[in-house]
């Protein structure tokens, strides 16, 4: 599925079932517009999530990826943010020797209660994607290999 | 100790001369070394902010700028109001976009943020009263009693002042203090003297200024310190203003806090500039020996008594 | 009396008790050494140390779990052994470790730009400065700082860290700190430039994981993630991104966690320099943690923990 | 597989900014999609059996709905697929409108957006398994943290529902703020006299073990069987022996003790019963202030104390208990008043907070119900109240409303008026707030029958004048400023948070907000509950809330907590992670980061395993991201579902 052509980059959030999901309804509920590049996907805790994934996503053609979770110290399994932080960090700061550009991830913390604060974080991230432009992409199958180019 | 970048302000070199020459001379006793920041020029005063922001802060930027190339731990200077322009001057140029527009205007850019400060500060921080007090074991202000008023803009507004207690400051309590003076629980520290209303409107600065006299004559005081050029001349020059305003005849001598530390400390009367006090300062002065005599006298006749008790004894 | 004797001497006495010791010999040619599993006293004779046992030999033992296995170390492979031990990985008390000072050894690949593919090489006679080949009757010689690997250059810890017994007199380290030029500059160069870099590099990639075979801190073995379904991490599309993505889960599986031995690019037919992933990622772990993996079997990897207040962590306002 | 979609308008709230036919229709496209439809209302009665139908009519095996936050109503359309006979777990949710349609207006990008948050839920339904609960069993004993009224009166309903009742209460005596109140609004009665028969059935009562001047130290488990390990202080008096006769205070020479519960008006001896009322009523030695703890010598209570009470040597000590659920009443605190400089609070011993004036208004307080001034024992002729001190003000960090302040001011002012006749009370007030059942008549009260002057504006600064206090403020009715010659002003401190209530929160692992104030599930609809399951909220440490939202809310949660306990097994949620034995190296290092210590290593056939115990598993996935070879999965939230949502959003 390719985002909106033209007017949207390929943005995926990676948020906590307990404190940033929440923070994001708690957004909706209050009407606070955002723009529409962000697709979140629900995870229980920040401390599911793998680095990996943030890497799986990139490499997949993302433009951007944001990761939020309950506040340190807020965290609904009492430590899973602590260990998400280390991860991302450690991550994040892996990102540029790969030639991709940090900023296109960011791991923040909205509790369930902040929805303004939500708002802020998506606008602000996705002005941030919106500045790097599309991230760099390896083309189809047979233009990334050219072995296999040459033998079609 | 540092060196620090002075900035006198005009009135300094006009109508508070005594503090501006009191300012160095303590400075000098208590070994703070100024440097003047060469051809400093306004930083705007009370008009400038009123018309333009950008204007208004180049005018103190400027300052600052020249201020650099001296490598000074911070810009000092005696005046609360020229204070308030400079610091306001920072704290809007740490906006980048701001700071780029003064930049604009400068012959010279900014492009550090060197401190500033107040003399005052200076003295309460960098100095402290610890240090005041052991240069001087006598107490030699021991008996007078003051009442330290700071005026409304030392202090505020914090976020940009950032020195001291806004509401109930104690830097010049603890300086008088450390003289041996009898510092008084003035309420009134922080409240407004009606500023450069004496020009246009002297009834407000009468009546506002006359409160802050009466408050002091409540509380017993000798005489009223203060720390701003225009409050000193509103309390002092105007008191006969107040005076009538409230039928009652005010007599309470208004000192600089240097004037206070400098005659503690020995200063020569020429840089006291004590002479240039509309209200006598005598008065004080006098009330301070008196109660100095009376607890010499005391403590002579309790010798005098213990020496008979111990004849007797023998 | 030589290091090797005294090695040799060591081991022979250790090797009743043990059900095998683990060291190097003489490959196909006189220039590539192999692994060498000592079980009978007569395969010691065999072992060789110097610049060209270049093997991590820590690598078998999590594969010899509930053996008894003696080791043979450079200073890098210990740091593996330590890793494991304090990743529960191996049991110490099965392991008997045999430490000598290591010179630094030889980058094969480096040799080979020097003097090119020569087929098989008859000798080599290594000196302290020197290596003396000889090919086809002719002799070749390149000096050691042409050739040695880079890892030896900025190696801290040429003695092995953990050991049970040890030959000869521990030397000093090749270098006192790291400072992680090579990454500095490789990420000097344009983000486009870095990441045409690897798009070119990994296209050359043919999925061989022979880096991850070699790798002594990949234990999954079987059940890696490159090859399973479930889950599915990485499919067998032949695309520069699956391979990648390889290379990424493989750093950072490793972070906190690698040694540096350099096995994984010694070992990749292709050249693909992957070393400079892992790296990247102990620089950051140094930077943000003050943690050096395989030093302490004490110390907790700084993954598998947190502090509530993260000394150098910042975080980010919004 | 054989998936059905069903797209909600939610009325105009979804309808209006997005297409949902269309996205309907382009979900036919998805794989596995054999049935779509879109609906007015999927959550209302014929939305549901809409879904039931077409379940049955196509023998769809999964189900997706897209329509508001799962946080909404997950439960509800799992409860409909089960009852089509589909396991709940095989059904997916997009969040179309508080994550799409109620955030811009832009309808062709809100549709494309709902049509990919469509899509990844089928792909993640595509990979979902049926999953079954396990039973576990129970404890049916319940620990109410705080003695206050909310969580007095939790306590009395769970133990008059014949439940144990473990009430943990950090002061020395039960009773909390109520307990320290003259009077009460808007009747105007005791409030000692109505708390405290509720407070002697506390003492009295067999199901409740009362613990005073604890508190919790650790709490570990999971809804069902929480273990506690509680910290109780050293009274240095055995309370078995003590028969509260108060012998000991009125000998103790220590006479300058802080006196807590007086509000530190005034002082009180270092051995001492609070308050003639206290429960339970025992004597407790402040070890700051007693001279024998302090300086070694004294004993002056040992020799006197009738029953040999005293013991100098008691440390305190950690009680454990296991129990089922968890109430939090911890309640709130005062605001800092010395944070406004310019009032002068804690400067000048005049200027005082509103519980501190409830103490000297006190019969029972230090001044035996004579109002006489802090700083020289006059009886005060004019006296301000300033309202709003720490409360709807963003320069302290406090924009919320305490709620309750209006209220006791006005009360304070009617007493004010029958303790001192010839007394004049001026109210300083933003806006009057009574919103409750006879409470503005109450302030009308106040203002018509008492002569309360009511100024409405801000105080802008309080300063000494001879041996009066003046007043300065603006009277924004009048659009004067006002000066008020008052010999004691008292604060309306506002509510915040109490000491230690976000450690607390931490221990439980529930949220709070900003402020320290605990969260509750929903703001509406779940306003007791927390996030974690079997904890409980009642009283003001949710919100500033009065003693009759209090005492509601205390019974609420015990109604909560009686209903968990009505159960006799409870059922774990089965989204929890398994291990492919196969699959696992055994390096422990799920072991390590787990947070609840659900994950044991076991032998299998001589190699390390991990394994779940799957009652203690609380569905983090931590070790899932933990595990190098993926061998541990946190079911419903595997690798492969959440890399196929990453797919099905990022194929190039």
């Amino acid at each position: 599925m390719p985002a909106l052509a033209g007017k949207e980059l390929r943005i995926v959030g990676f948020l906590c079932n307990w404190c940033s999901y929440g923070g994001a309804d708690t957004a909706g509920v209050g009407r606070f517009s955002q723009p529409t590049d962000l697709r979140i996907i629900r995870v229980p805790c920040s401390g599911r999530i793998n680095p990996l994934f943030v890497a799986k996503t990139l490499l997949s053609g993302a433009d951007g990826v944001l990761v939020s979770g309950c506040h340190p110290r807020d965290c609904h399994y009492a430590e899973g943010n602590f260990y998400a932080r280390r991860r991302l960090e450690v991550f994040k700061r892996f990102l540029p020797t790969m030639g991709i550009d940090p900023d296109r991830f960011e791991y923040t913390w909205v509790s369930a209660s902040e929805g303004q604060r939500w708002q802020k974080v998506v606008t602000t991230f996705t002005e941030q994607i919106h500045k790097l432009g599309p991230a760099p992409r390896f083309g189809f199958a047979h233009e990334q290999n050219p072995a296999t180019a040459a033998a079609c | 100790m540092s060196t620090y970048a002075y900035y006198p302000g005009c009135s300094g070199l006009g109508t508070s001369q005594e503090y501006e020459s009191s300012t160095r001379a303590v400075c000098r006793a208590l070994g703070v070394k100024l440097v003047d920041i060469p051809d400093w020029s306004c930083c705007g005063s009370t008009p400038a902010h009123t018309v333009d922001h950008l204007l208004s802060s180049a005018l103190a930027a400027r300052n600052l700028a020249l201020a650099e190339d001296l490598d000074a731990a911070a810009v000092i200077t005696p005046c609360p109001s020229c204070l308030t322009n400079l610091k306001v001057a920072v704290h809007r140029m740490s906006d980048r976009e701001f700071r780029m527009q003064v930049n604009k205007l400068l012959d010279k850019p900014v492009d550090r943020s060197t401190p500033v400060k107040s003399v005052l500060q200076v003295l309460a921080e960098d100095v402290g009263p610890e240090t005041v007090a052991e240069m001087l074991p006598h107490k030699p202000l021991a008996g007078l009693k003051v009442a330290p008023y700071y005026g409304c803009i030392m202090n505020r507004p914090p976020e940009v002042m950032q020195f001291d207690d806004h509401e109930n400051p104690m830097a010049m309590d603890n300086l008088m203090a450390a003289l041996g003076a009898e510092v008084l629980p003035f309420p009134l520290k922080v409240e407004c003297c009606g500023a450069s209303y004496g020009v246009a409107r002297k009834d407000i600065v009468a009546k506002l200024s006359g409160k802050l006299l009466q408050a002091a004559e409540d509380l017993g005081a000798h005489a009223v310190v203060t720390a701003c050029p225009l409050c000193q001349m509103n309390l002092d020059l105007r008191q006969g203003q107040a005076s009538s305003a409230a039928g009652h005849k005010f007599q309470l001598p208004v000192f600089y806090y240097t004037q206070l530390i400098g005659l503690a400390l020995g200063v020569p009367q020429s840089e006291l500039g004590l002479s240039k006090l509309c209200v006598n300062p005598r008065l004080a002065l006098d009330a301070m020996h008196a109660v100095q005599a009376e607890k010499r006298e005391q403590e002579a006749k309790k010798e005098a008594a213990k020496q008979i008790h111990k004849a007797k004894a023998a | 009396m030589t290091i090797l004797t005294q090695l040799k001497e060591q081991i022979t006495a250790q090797l009743p008790k043990l059900d095998m010791v683990i060291g190097w010999e003489q490959g196909y040619d006189a220039l590539h050494a192999t692994p060498l599993f000592m079980r009978a006293a007569e395969d010691v004779e065999r072992l060789q140390i110097g610049p060209l046992s270049v093997h991590n030999t820590a690598t078998y033992l999590t594969g010899l779990r509930n053996k008894k296995v003696g080791l043979v170390v450079k200073g890098c492979d210990s740091r593996a052994v330590v890793q494991l031990q304090q990743e529960g990985l191996i049991d110490r008390e099965n392991v008997v470790v045999f430490g000598f000072p290591c010179d630094g050894v030889a980058d094969l690949t480096k040799v080979r730009r020097l003097i090119g593919d020569v087929g098989r090489v008859e000798e080599v006679e290594t000196t302290p400065t020197e290596l003396r080949l000889r090919v086809d009757g002719r002799e070749e010689q390149v000096a050691m700082s042409d050739v040695m690997a880079d890892k030896c250059r900025r190696c801290q810890y040429p003695n092995a860290l953990v050991h049970d017994h040890f030959a000869g007199k521990p030397r000093e380290p090749h270098a006192t700190s790291d400072d992680y030029t090579d990454v500095q500059e490789f990420e000097s160069q344009s983000l486009e430039t870095r990441f045409e870099h690897w798009k070119s590099e990994m296209s050359r990639c043919i999925r061989c994981y022979a880096c991850r075979n070699a790798c002594p801190m990949c234990v999954c073995r079987d059940h890696c993630i490159a090859q399973s379904r479930d889950p599915h991490w990485v499919t067998q599309d032949d695309m520069v991104r699956e391979k990648w993505m390889f290379q990424v889960i493989h750093a950072m599986h490793l972070a906190g966690r690698c040694v540096e031995c350099g096995e994984c690019q010694r070992a990749c037919p292709v050249d693909i320099p992957i070393l400079a992933l892992k790296r990247k990622m102990n620089k950051e772990i140094k930077e943000v943690f003050n943690y050096d993996a395989g030093v302490d079997p004490q110390a907790i990897p700084p993954l598998l923990s947190f502090q509530v207040e993260e000394e150098n962590i910042n975080e980010r306002g919004w | 597989m054989k998936i059905g979609v069903f797209v909600c308008h939610c009325g105009s709230n979804i309808g209006g900014t997005v297409d949902a036919a269309r996205v309907a229709e382009a979900s036919r496209e998805f794989p596995d999609v054999v049935f779509t439809s879109d609906t007015m209302y999927a959550c209302s009665e014929p939305g549901q059996d809409g879904i039931i139908q077409a379940i049955k009519d196509n023998q769809l095996d999964g189900v997706v709905v897209s329509s508001c936050t799962p946080r909404m109503h997950e439960p509800t359309f799992r409860r409909t697929v089960e009852r089509a006979g589909l396991n709940r777990f095989m059904f997916e949710m997009a969040n179309i409108r508080e994550h799409v349609s109620w955030i811009g207006k832009d309808k062709e990008a809100n549709t494309n957006k709902a049509i990919e948050l469509t899509g990844i839920a089928v792909e993640k339904l595509r990979r979902d398994q049926p999953l079954f609960a396990k039973q576990f069993d129970i404890n049916k004993r319940v620990l109410v943290i705080g003695g206050g009224v909310a969580g007095i009166q939790a306590a009395l309903d769970c133990a008059d529902g014949d439940r144990e009742v473990v009430l943990v209460e950090r002061e020395s005596t039960i009773g909390g703020k109520m307990a320290k109140l003259d009077k009460t609004f808007p009747t105007v009665d005791c409030s000692s006299c109505i708390l405290g028969p509720k407070m002697v059935d506390v003492a009295q009562h067999p199901k409740i073990q009362l613990y005073a001047m604890a508190e919790v130290e650790e709490i570990g488990g999971y809804v069902g069987n929480y273990e506690v390990k509680i910290r109780r202080k050293a009274p240095y008096v055995n309370w078995d022996l003590c028969t509260g006769c108060g012998l000991c205070m009125e000998k103790c020479p220590s006479k300058k003790s802080t006196d807590r519960f007086n509000e530190q008006v005034g002082s009180t001896t270092a051995i001492n019963i609070p308050f003639p009322q206290a429960i339970p009523k025992k004597a407790v030695i402040d070890p700051k202030f007693c001279i024998k703890l302090t300086k070694g010598k004294c004993g002056i209570c040992a020799k006197i104390c009738p029953t040999k009470a005293i013991v100098f040597d008691q440390r305190e000590e950690i009680i454990s208990e296991s129990v089922g659920a968890i109430v939090a009443a911890t309640g709130y605190d005062l605001f800092d008043i010395s944070k406004y400089g310019e009032y002068g609070g804690g400067r000048l011993p005049d200027v005082i907070t509103g519980l501190q004036y409830e103490r000297l208004l006190s019969a029972s307080g230090p001044t035996g119900g004579h109002v006489k001034r802090p700083s020289d024992g006059k009886e005060p002729k004019t006296i301000v109240f300033v309202q709003c001190v720490g409360s709807r003000d963003k320069s302290v960090d406090r924009p919320y409303c305490s709620g309750f302040c209006c209220m006791y001011t006005a009360k304070q002012a009617i007493l004010t008026k029958d303790h001192i006749p010839d007394s004049s009370s001026y109210v300083f007030y933003m806006d009057i707030r009574s919103p409750g059942k006879m409470y503005d008549e109450f302030t009308r009260r106040a203002m018509e029958e008492y002569g309360t002057q009511y100024v409405r504006g801000r105080v802008s600064m309080i300063y000494p004048q001879g041996d009066k206090l003046m007043v300065r403020g603006a009277d924004t009715l009048m659009g004067t400023q006002v000066e008020v010659e008052a010999d004691l002003v008292v604060l309306a401190a506002g509510a915040e948070a109490a000491v230690g209530a976000p450690q607390l929160a931490e221990k439980l692992r529930i949220s709070y907000d900003k402020y320290g104030f605990f969260m509750e599930s929903h703001p509406k609809l779940r306003p007791v509950e927390t996030n974690t399951a079997g904890v409980y909220l009642a009283g003001s440490c949710q919100g500033p809330k009065d003693i009759p939202a209090s005492v509601a809310q205390g019974s609420a949660a015990a109604a909560k907590v009686l209903a968990l306990f009505a159960k006799d097994k409870l059922e774990n949620d089965p989204m929890i992670s398994l291990v492919d034995m196969k699959r696992c190296v055994g390096c422990g290092k799920c072991v390590r980061v787990c947070p609840f210590g659900a994950i044991k290593e076991i032998d299998v056939r001589g190699e390390p395993k991990a394994e779940v115990i799957e009652t203690v598993c609380q569905g983090c996935g931590l070790c899932t991201a933990t595990c190098p070879q993926g061998a541990i999965q946190l079911s419903h939230f595997t690798d492969n579902q959440i890399l196929a949502e990453v797919n099905a959003l990022c194929q190039l």
